[in-house]
């Protein structure tokens, strides 16, 4: 290993490093948020930066065929990440219908 | 063959001025209305004309007729969107000015 | 082995069937939870017979296909499911009915409609996760098993539950999360997410990294301390089958998972051992502290719940080697006698409070009302959880601490001792205030009628009592071979 | 190129932030639409089309519809009032995060390849040419079958906590009705078109069972469709209708095959589009009851 591994610039890297900025965004505004709906969102945006991981390791480089199975997995998340953030919402909903604006 | 080449670039390079000049409207016009305007006419002939050249370009009719139905159903779908974001924008201005009348629309 | 995919195929099924027809929502799920039950004791004979066995699901096998693999940790694990759900079965026939009457409370209708898919969802998903051979598999059923227990924790309807449900939610999300990143890591280190994955990840910065987030994902799923800040709130605020089913079984799935990293090798750096062990120690005294500050019941009994996952999450971080030491079969033994022994207590806490109208503690020495089997069911649940002979915890801690004298951990030794001393303090708050005869009871004093919800309570906790004395079947599916 | 994808990848950061940082909700939800249709581009950059189209029309379309309905119920969002501690240690979590992903990318041990040999040798036996389908409904089928049960276990949960209110009822004018005349039927065609493409060429259920559900919404939205008017009974059937062809069939297959999911030889592409059918009816009906709401199964009012 050479003391500071820098690989070649290559855009699998570029989405991988963006994907593992995203993962970092939105935990700090998961965590720092204290509205519903933004956390929501950053838990969303979270699960794209996961995405974002799985889709730049499936792939092999230009011209090569993309691994299929971790695509699979994405299209999986996304159906799931969806099916969770509608009850999510419902519950924000309920939650906001239910009480005055204090959030004991 | 070198003529649709070029013509595909040609329509292509359009339709980018127009999405641009589009993204302008949007950003430097004053109110709603006027940038619905300018959304909505240049985002349709941009999205057509950026579907046409692509389809010049790859030379076959199998993909140049699904991208024609594209960009006839973006027509659509952008004309019906502007309509209704139009419409519920007045109606909105209606209720709290009581001024405009919206019935034309 | 047909049983092994129909103990997640079935109660699945009977949730749809009980969610389209929801007048007869509650005998779909008794038919369902009786026949998963049935299933699950066929699959534990079978394996005590004839040793464990692995499908590839669509012949396909693994890494690229997913395995259903049934050994003795995952056969124990579902007997345990079947066992706990049967008890909290009863408890919901008895609160909610069997069947709607012809006048009825709005609220006890929504319950029963609301309470049997989201029990028959969880049950499948806890069966599917136990099975399941593969990392991403696991990410999916997390997903179900999350929001099935979810729905238990909001379906009281109060804005209080609404809360602990959101936030329940959100925490879970983010440990699948958590977990699912991990997984993408392994992916990208190794190149595939069977659990056959976890050796290979030690050789390499992204592997161990990987592991790192899948452990942290399931300690927040699990209620680890100290990211078990979602749960209290949670199991304290539901419906008390709702409550059991979420402290005795739901947070074992979690544990579950971290059992199988240890067994497949996935928790071979120190580091991440020794700060398992640290974070074990803080959730037992943590926990401790806050259930001898409680002053609700539900709360007292919700906290008691981060203190035993402490311990079990220790019995699993010091585990030698699982292929030599014993220590992993403490932490299996632990989780049942923990699921029993919690399950008891929480629909004992429900009809304490049903009786008195509240759960605070200190109201629990009242004069006009004498002990009944709530109270008793309680104290013998609490006699299991402190680990007194010869109840299963007994069984679970004696064999903890032999394995760990083995090893010569002494301190570690001093730690579950200590653990056990304040067990004993927080639990005896309570049973000291419940069975108190004496002079300040009234002479005319009631008894509380019986109920069915009593003997559900009864019956797991004699379970959890009697479990140490035959604790020979479940050491007897754990001596078998696992499939790894 | 290089430079086309770094000023991707940061316009991909801009708008994640933006979407998170907002201080209106619909400044937040349009951020994160935009968000969305970039993440999408950029999977195409890297060959992964099936995603992108899933991205485009679930991840980013439809959550962010579900969002906007969601946010234009809620009272307005309060100022943050998290204290400045808890925001240091959030900072410093997340960058310890972040940075150590990003040290690990940059440390990936060579290319390990494991599922790709394997997919392309089993490819011809799977029924289908498109690998992602055969990976989905032939391969890791259990973890589809899954996947639905999330479907319907978020449904089960929608519908547990109850019925919420009545939506207003919106006016539309006159050019919605040809615009539903055109749309409807044509989202049908499309969903029935990816389906059959999915065998061969990117699509397959979940982008047939995102624009059917588009089409339903459109209908649903011009008022020609309540589903509150219609039995509770039928509609939850018809979410459940996927699954139990999904379950039914996996059960049969172990029948006449003795393993399960493993479809009689020969028919593997006959049993996935049958189940897939069933999958686009059932994913377009659950998505839209996620988003309209539903009454509990009897509690009919």
């Amino acid at each position: 290993m050479t003391p500071f591994p820098f690989p070649d610039l290559t855009p699998q890297l570029i989405y991988h490093l963006a994907g593992a900025a995203l993962v970092g965004i939105a935990l700090y505004r998961g965590a720092t948020s204290s509205d519903l709906l933004t956390r929501i969102l950053a838990l969303n945006v979270l699960s794209v930066g996961i995405a974002a991981v799985f889709v730049a390791a499936a792939n092999r480089g230009a011209g090569a065929v993309p691994d299929p199975v971790p695509h699979a997995f994405v299209l999986t998340g996304i159906v799931v990440l969806v099916a969770v953030t509608a009850a999510l919402l419902a519950l924000a909903e309920r939650i906001d219908l239910t009480g005055a604006k204090s959030d004991d | 063959m070198m003529v649709l080449t070029l013509l595909g670039h040609l329509l292509i390079a359009g339709g980018v001025v127009l999405l641009l000049l589009a993204a302008l409207g949007l950003w430097r016009f004053p109110d709603l209305h006027t940038r619905l305007h300018a959304l909505t006419k240049a985002d349709t002939a941009g999205v057509a004309l950026v579907a046409l050249g692509a389809g010049l370009l790859s030379g076959s009719a199998a993909t140049l007729v699904p991208l024609t139905l594209c960009a006839v159903l973006v027509a659509i779908s952008g004309a019906t969107t502007g309509h209704l974001i139009a419409r519920s924008a007045l109606d909105e201005e209606h209720a709290s000015w009581r001024s405009t009348r919206h019935d034309s629309v | 082995m047909t049983d092994t995919s129909l103990l997640v195929l079935l109660p699945f099924l009977a949730a749809l069937a009980a969610t389209i027809h929801a007048r007869g929502a509650a005998g779909w799920g008794l038919a369902g939870t009786v026949a998963s039950a049935g299933l699950a004791a066929h699959l534990a004979l079978s394996v005590h017979a004839s040793g464990p066995a692995s499908i590839a699901i669509g012949g396909w096998a693994a890494p690229l296909g997913i395995t259903l693999r049934a050994d003795g940790l995952a056969a124990l694990m579902i007997a345990m499911t079947a066992l706990v759900g049967l008890g909290v079965c009863v408890q919901a026939l008895a609160a909610w009915g069997l069947r709607p009457t012809a006048v009825e409370d709005p609220r006890r209708a929504r319950m029963r409609m609301g309470f049997w898919p989201l029990w028959l969802s969880t049950l499948a998903a806890l069966n599917g996760l136990y099975l399941s051979g593969d990392l991403f598999n696991l990410y999916v059923t997390f997903e179900i098993l999350g929001l099935a227990a979810v729905g238990l924790t909001a379906l009281s309807g109060t804005r209080r539950a609404l809360r602990a449900a959101f936030d329940y939610l959100v925490a879970g999300l983010a440990g699948s999360l958590l977990l699912l990143l991990g997984v993408a890591l392994a992916y990208a280190a190794a190149g595939r997410v069977d659990l056959g994955v976890l050796p290979l990840l030690a050789d390499s910065a992204a592997g161990r990294i990987a592991i790192a987030l899948i452990v942290s994902g399931v300690g927040l799923k699990a209620a680890l301390f100290p990211l078990h800040f979602w749960m209290p709130a949670a199991h304290s605020s539901a419906a008390p089958a709702a409550s059991a089913i979420l402290s005795a079984l739901v947070v074992k799935g979690a544990l579950y998972l971290a059992l199988r990293l240890l067994l497949e090798g996935g928790l071979v750096a120190d580091a991440l051992r020794w700060g398992l062990i640290c974070l074990g120690a803080g959730g037992m005294a943590w926990g401790s502290v806050c259930a001898l500050r409680a002053d609700r019941l539900k709360l007292l009994v919700a906290y008691s719940t981060v203190a035993q996952i402490g311990l079990i999450m220790l019995a699993i971080s010091v585990a030698g080697d699982p292929l030599t030491g014993t220590a992993w079969q403490a932490a299996a033994l632990l989780m049942l006698s923990h699921a029993l022994a919690k399950a008891a207590m929480f629909l004992a806490v429900g009809r304490i409070a049903e009786e008195l109208g509240h759960d605070r503690i200190s109201g629990l020495n009242r004069s006009d009302l004498r002990p009944g089997a709530a109270e008793f069911a309680f104290a013998i649940a609490a006699i299991s959880l402190i680990g007194l002979p010869p109840t299963a915890g007994f069984v679970g801690k004696w064999v903890l601490i032999d394995g760990l004298i083995g090893q010569g951990a002494w301190p570690v030794v001093a730690l579950v001792l200590t653990g056990t001393v304040l067990s004993v303090a927080y639990l005896s708050r309570v049973v000291s205030r419940c069975l108190r005869g004496g002079p300040h009871i009234a002479p005319g004093a009631r008894r509380p009628p019986w109920r069915a919800g009593d003997v559900a309570a009864i019956g797991l906790a004699f379970t959890a009592l009697f479990m140490g004395l035959l604790s020979a079947a479940p050491l007897a599916l754990l001596n078998g071979p696992l499939l790894s | 190129m290089i430079v086309f994808d770094l000023m991707l990848a940061a316009a991909i950061l801009v708008a994640g932030w933006s979407a998170l940082s907002a201080p209106d909700r619909t400044g937040a939800i349009a951020g994160f639409l935009v968000f969305g249709l970039l993440v999408a581009l950029s999977w195409v950059r890297l060959d992964a089309p099936d995603v992108a189209l899933a991205e485009a029309a679930i991840g980013s379309g439809l959550t962010g519809a579900l969002m906007l309905r969601a946010a234009g119920r809620m009272a307005p969002p309060a100022a943050d009032r998290v204290p400045r501690a808890q925001r240091a240690a959030a900072a410093l979590l997340a960058c310890g995060l972040a940075g150590g992903l990003a040290v690990a990318v940059m440390d990936l041990p060579g290319a390990t390849i494991v599922y790709d040999p394997l997919v392309r040798a089993d490819l011809g036996q799977s029924g289908v040419s498109n690998p992602v389908t055969a990976v989905l409904l032939n391969f890791r089928a259990w973890d589809t079958l899954l996947e639905m049960a999330v479907l319907l276990a978020a449904l089960v949960l929608v519908a547990a906590l109850g019925p919420r209110g009545t939506p207003r009822p919106a006016r539309l004018g006159p050019l919605y009705t040809p615009f539903l005349r055109i749309m409807a039927p044509l989202s049908v065609l499309v969903a029935g078109h990816l389906l059959w493409l999915g065998a061969t060429a990117p699509g397959g259920a979940f982008q047939a069972g995102a624009v059917l559900c588009g089409g339903l919404l459109a209908l649903y939205f011009g008022g020609a469709l309540r589903p509150a008017a219609v039995p509770a009974g039928p509609l939850w059937a018809l979410c459940a209708a996927g699954v139990a062809v999904f379950a039914a069939a996996a059960l049969a297959a172990e029948v006449l095959t003795g393993t399960l999911l493993a479809y009689p030889d020969g028919a593997d592409k006959i049993w996935i589009l049958a189940i897939e059918g069933g999958l686009t009816v059932s994913i377009g009906a659950t998505l839209l009851l996620l988003f309209t709401g539903l009454r509990q199964g009897g509690a009919r009012a």
